[in-house]
C-alpha cells in the first residue's frame, strides 16, 4: 500500500514522461497485487494484462510519436493543490460515515449480491460467479461495454489513420502495400545503432508465441471455472500478436492478421453478441435471455455465456490490435507524408 | 513423507527468500547498471525457480503443479531474455560499463 | 503456513528495494531493470499468496504477469533502441 | 492481509488526490492522461475494497463444498463492474492518446499552455 503511494508520488514528480510511464507500470503491478489480496482475482487478471501490459505499450507508442520530455515549468500550481486538498478533506470526512471495511452486513453486500452468490451456481451452473454475473445477469451492461470498446477502436482508427492534407489520394492503399524503399530510408539512418545478433529474443519469442495463444484459449474457455473469460483472453491474445509485431515486425504481423480482417472481426463479433440476444428473443425469451437457447435452462445459459464470452474475447482482441496497429503504423504514415512533401 | 516434503519446502522457500532480499539489496547498492543486471536478472531467476519448486512440493500432483512448472519454464526463458535485451540495448545506446572511475554516462533520452 | 508469510515478506521487502532503485535510478535503463525485477517478484508473490490464502488455483495470473512483464520490457527496449515501435527488433535489414 | 479500518479508503483518497492534482496542474497532455489513469485506478481500488468481505474468499465456488452458504465469498458485483471498467478505461485512454498524437501533429507541441498561446496569437 505504502509502496503504491510512493510510486504514485514519483509519477507525479518526474519530468521525463517515459519514466512516468514506467512507474505507472509499477503502480499497476502493485495495484493488481492489492486486488488479489482483496479477493478480486478476475479484476487482478484484467489489471495485469491491461494496465501493466497493453497500456504501457500504448503509452510508449504515443511517446515514440510525440517525444518524451516534459517541458520544464518551475511554477508551483497553488490553485489545483487547494482544490485537491479540499476534495480530499471532504472525502476523508466522508469515510467516517462509511461502513466498516470488510464487514459482511455492509449495505453493498445486502442487495443483489446474496442472490448472485447463492443462486448462480444452481441457476447458471458455472462456478465462477464473476463470469455468470458478467455474461448473464448483467448481459446488457456487458453488451454496452463491448460497444464502447468497439466505438473506441473505430475512433482511434478514424483519428490516426487520417493522412496529412498535403498528401494526394493517389496512393490510397499505401497501408496494405508497405513501401519498402521508404522504410529503408529510415533504417539506414539507424543502422549504426542496432547490432545484428539479436538472435535471442527472436528464438524465445518464436518458442513462446504458440504457448501464449494456447494459454489465451485456455483462459477463454476456462473462464467458467476459474478466473478468466473473454476480456482477459482477448487481451492475452492481442498481447501475443503484439509480441510478434514487436520482435519481428509490424509488416509480418500484418501478414498474419491485417487491418481489414480486424475491422471485419470487430464488427462481426459485436453482431454475434447482439445476435445471441436476438436469438433469445426469437426463441421466445427476452433479449439476452439464454434460458431458451437450449431445452434445458442451465445448458442454455452455458451456451449463451460461451458465445457471449467468445464475442467479448474477439472484440477485445480486435480492438486492442486495431489500436496498437494504429499507433505504431502512424509513424509510417507521418514518414511517408514528409517524404512526399520533400519530393 | 509429509515431514520430508515440509522440510524440503522450508529449505527451498527460505533459500529463495534470502536470495530475494539479496537481490533487492544488490539492485540498490551495486554501482552501475551492468552489475545491477546481475542482481535483477540472474539471482531473480534462481530465486523464482527455488520458491516455485518449493510450492510445487506442497501442492501434491495436480493442475496446480503443472501451472507452477509452466511458470518456472516461462520465467526461465523470459527473464534472461529481457536481461540480455536490456544489457544489449543499453550497451548499444552508449552506456559504458563502470570499470574503475566514473565513466561518462550518456543520457539515453537524447538519441533516437 | 509461517514459511509462506516469511517468503511473502521477503518478496515485499525486495519489491520495496527495487522500487527505491526505480525512483532514484540515474538512467532510464535502471528503471526498466527495476520494473522488470518488480514484475518477476510480483509473479512470485502471487504464487505465495495463493498458497497463503489456501486457494492456490490462481496461478494463471502468475503466468499472465510473466508474459506481460516480458512484452512490456521488450516494447520499452525497442522504443529505446530505435525510437519507434515498428520494424524488427534486430537491425533493420538491408533490402537484399 | 490488509483489512483494518478505513485504511483502504484513505489510500483511495490519497491516490485520487494525486491523480486529480496531476490532471489539473500539469500542462503536458500525456501527463494529464497519466493522471487520469491514476484517478481511474483509485476508483477501481475503492470499488474493490467495498466488495471485500473479511474472511471471505474469491467468488469462485469451491468445488468440494456442497452448499455455497458455508463459505463466505466476496461480492462479485463490484468485480464485474471494475473488470469491464478497466478494459473500457484502456480503450478510452487509447482514444485520448490518439487525440494527443493528432494535436502534436497539428500544433507541434503537446503542451496545453503553448497551444493556448498559439490560439490567442492566431
Amino acid at each position: 500500500m505504502l509502496l503504491l503511494i510512493a510510486g504514485t508520488m514519483t509519477v507525479l514528480m518526474v519530468r521525463n514522461l517515459f519514466v512516468a510511464t514506467m512507474l505507472l507500470g509499477i503502480v499497476s503491478f502493485t495495484m493488481a497485487l492489492i486486488f488479489i489480496s482483496l479477493d478480486a482475482v478476475d479484476v487482478a487478471f484484467t489489471e495485469a494484462a491491461v494496465g501493466a501490459g497493453i497500456s504501457t505499450v500504448l503509452y510508449i507508442g504515443t511517446l515514440a510519436l510525440v517525444g518524451s520530455q516534459e517541458k520544464e515549468r518551475a511554477k508551483f500550481a497553488v490553485g489545483p493543490l487547494v482544490i485537491c486538498v479540499a476534495v480530499g478533506a471532504v472525502l476523508y470526512y466522508a469515510t467516517y460515515d462509511m461502513p466498516q471495511f470488510g464487514h459482511p452486513d455492509n449495505p453493498v453486500q445486502t442487495h443483489v449480491a446474496p442472490r448472485y452468490i447463492q443462486e448462480s451456481p444452481t441457476e447458471i451452473g458455472i462456478p465462477n460467479m464473476v463470469t455468470s454475473v458478467l455474461a448473464s445477469y448483467r448481459g446488457y451492461d456487458t453488451f454496452g461495454e463491448v460497444t464502447v470498446i468497439f466505438t473506441a477502436g473505430i475512433g482511434v482508427l478514424l483519428i490516426l489513420r487520417q493522412r496529412r492534407r498535403r498528401r494526394t489520394d493517389a496512393n490510397k492503399d499505401a497501408k496494405d502495400t508497405p513501401l519498402d524503399t521508404d522504410r529503408d530510408g529510415k533504417g539506414s539512418s539507424l543502422s549504426g545503432l542496432g547490432s545484428n545478433h539479436d538472435l535471442v529474443p527472436h528464438v524465445i519469442a518464436k518458442l513462446l508465441i504458440p504457448f501464449i495463444f494456447v494459454f489465451a484459449l485456455y483462459v477463454q474457455f476456462h473462464g467458467d471455472f476459474g478466473p478468466g473469460g473473454g476480456f482477459q483472453a482477448g487481451v492475452i491474445f492481442a498481447a501475443g500478436i503484439i509480441l510478434y509485431a514487436l520482435v519481428f515486425s509490424l509488416d509480418l504481423a500484418r501478414a498474419v492478421i491485417n487491418e481489414k480482417a480486424i475491422l471485419f472481426l470487430i464488427c462481426a463479433v459485436v453482431l454475434l453478441y447482439g445476435g445471441v440476444g436476438v436469438a433469445g428473443m426469437l426463441l421466445g425469451g427476452n433479449f439476452l435471455d439464454y434460458n431458451v437457447l437450449a431445452s434445458d435452462p442451465v445448458a442454455g445459459q452455458h451456451l449463451g455465456i460461451l458465445l457471449v464470452e467468445l464475442g467479448v474475447g474477439i472484440t477485445v482482441t480486435a480492438a486492442m490490435l486495431a489500436i496498437f496497429y494504429a499507433f505504431v503504423g502512424r509513424a509510417d504514415l507521418i514518414e511517408e507524408a514528409s517524404q512526399r512533401g520533400e519530393k | 513423507m509429509e515431514l520430508v516434503l515440509d522440510i524440503a519446502t522450508w529449505i527451498l522457500l527460505l533459500a529463495g527468500s534470502v536470495l530475494l532480499v539479496i537481490t533487492g539489496y544488490g539492485l540498490l547498492r551495486l554501482p552501475d547498471l551492468y552489475t545491477r543486471i546481475h542482481a535483477g536478472g540472474m539471482a531473480d531467476t534462481l530465486a523464482t525457480t527455488l520458491i516455485f519448486i518449493g510450492l510445487a512440493l506442497q501442492s501434491g500432483f495436480s493442475l496446480i503443479t503443472v501451472k507452477l512448472l509452466l511458470v518456472i519454464v516461462f520465467i526461465f526463458f523470459t527473464s534472461p531474455t529481457s536481461s540480455y535485451a536490456l544489457a544489449q540495448a543499453s550497451f548499444v545506446a552508449g552506456l559504458k560499463p563502470k570499470l574503475d572511475g566514473f565513466g561518462a554516462v550518456k543520457k539515453p533520452d537524447e538519441d533516437a | 503456513m509461517t514459511i509462506y508469510a516469511i517468503t511473502a515478506i521477503a518478496v515485499l521487502v525486495s519489491i520495496a528495494l527495487a522500487l527505491a532503485r526505480a525512483i532514484i535510478g540515474p538512467t532510464s535503463y535502471d528503471r526498466i531493470l527495476s520494473v522488470n525485477a518488480i514484475g518477476t517478484k510480483t509473479v512470485l508473490l502471487i504464487g505465495v499468496m495463493g498458497f497463503l490464502g489456501g486457494r492456490p488455483d490462481f496461478l494463471d495470473l502468475a503466468l499472465v504477469y510473466a508474459l506481460v512483464n516480458f512484452i512490456g520490457t521488450l516494447a520499452v527496449l525497442k522504443y529505446f533502441k530505435f525510437g519507434t515501435l515498428r520494424g524488427t527488433l534486430s537491425k533493420p535489414r538491408d533490402n537484399a | 492481509m490488509i483489512s483494518f479500518g478505513f485504511f483502504n479508503y484513505w489510500i483511495f483518497i490519497i491516490l485520487l488526490m494525486i491523480g486529480l492534482y496531476t490532471v489539473m496542474s500539469r500542462s503536458n497532455l500525456v501527463k494529464k492522461m497519466i493522471g487520469l489513469s491514476l484517478f481511474q485506478i483509485s476508483v477501481f481500488l475503492f470499488y474493490i475494497s467495498m466488495g471485500k468481505v473479511t474472511g471471505g474468499t474469491a467468488p469462485i465456488v469451491v468445488e468440494n463444498t456442497a452448499d455455497a452458504v458455508t463459505t463466505a465469498y466476496s461480492n462479485p458485483l463490484p468485480h464485474v463492474l471494475i473488470l469491464t471498467a478497466i478494459v473500457v478505461g484502456i480503450a478510452t485512454t487509447a482514444l485520448g492518446l490518439s487525440l494527443v498524437v493528432r494535436i502534436k501533429e497539428s500544433f507541434g507541441t503537446i503542451d496545453e499552455e503553448d497551444i493556448l498561446e498559439m490560439e490567442d496569437g492566431a
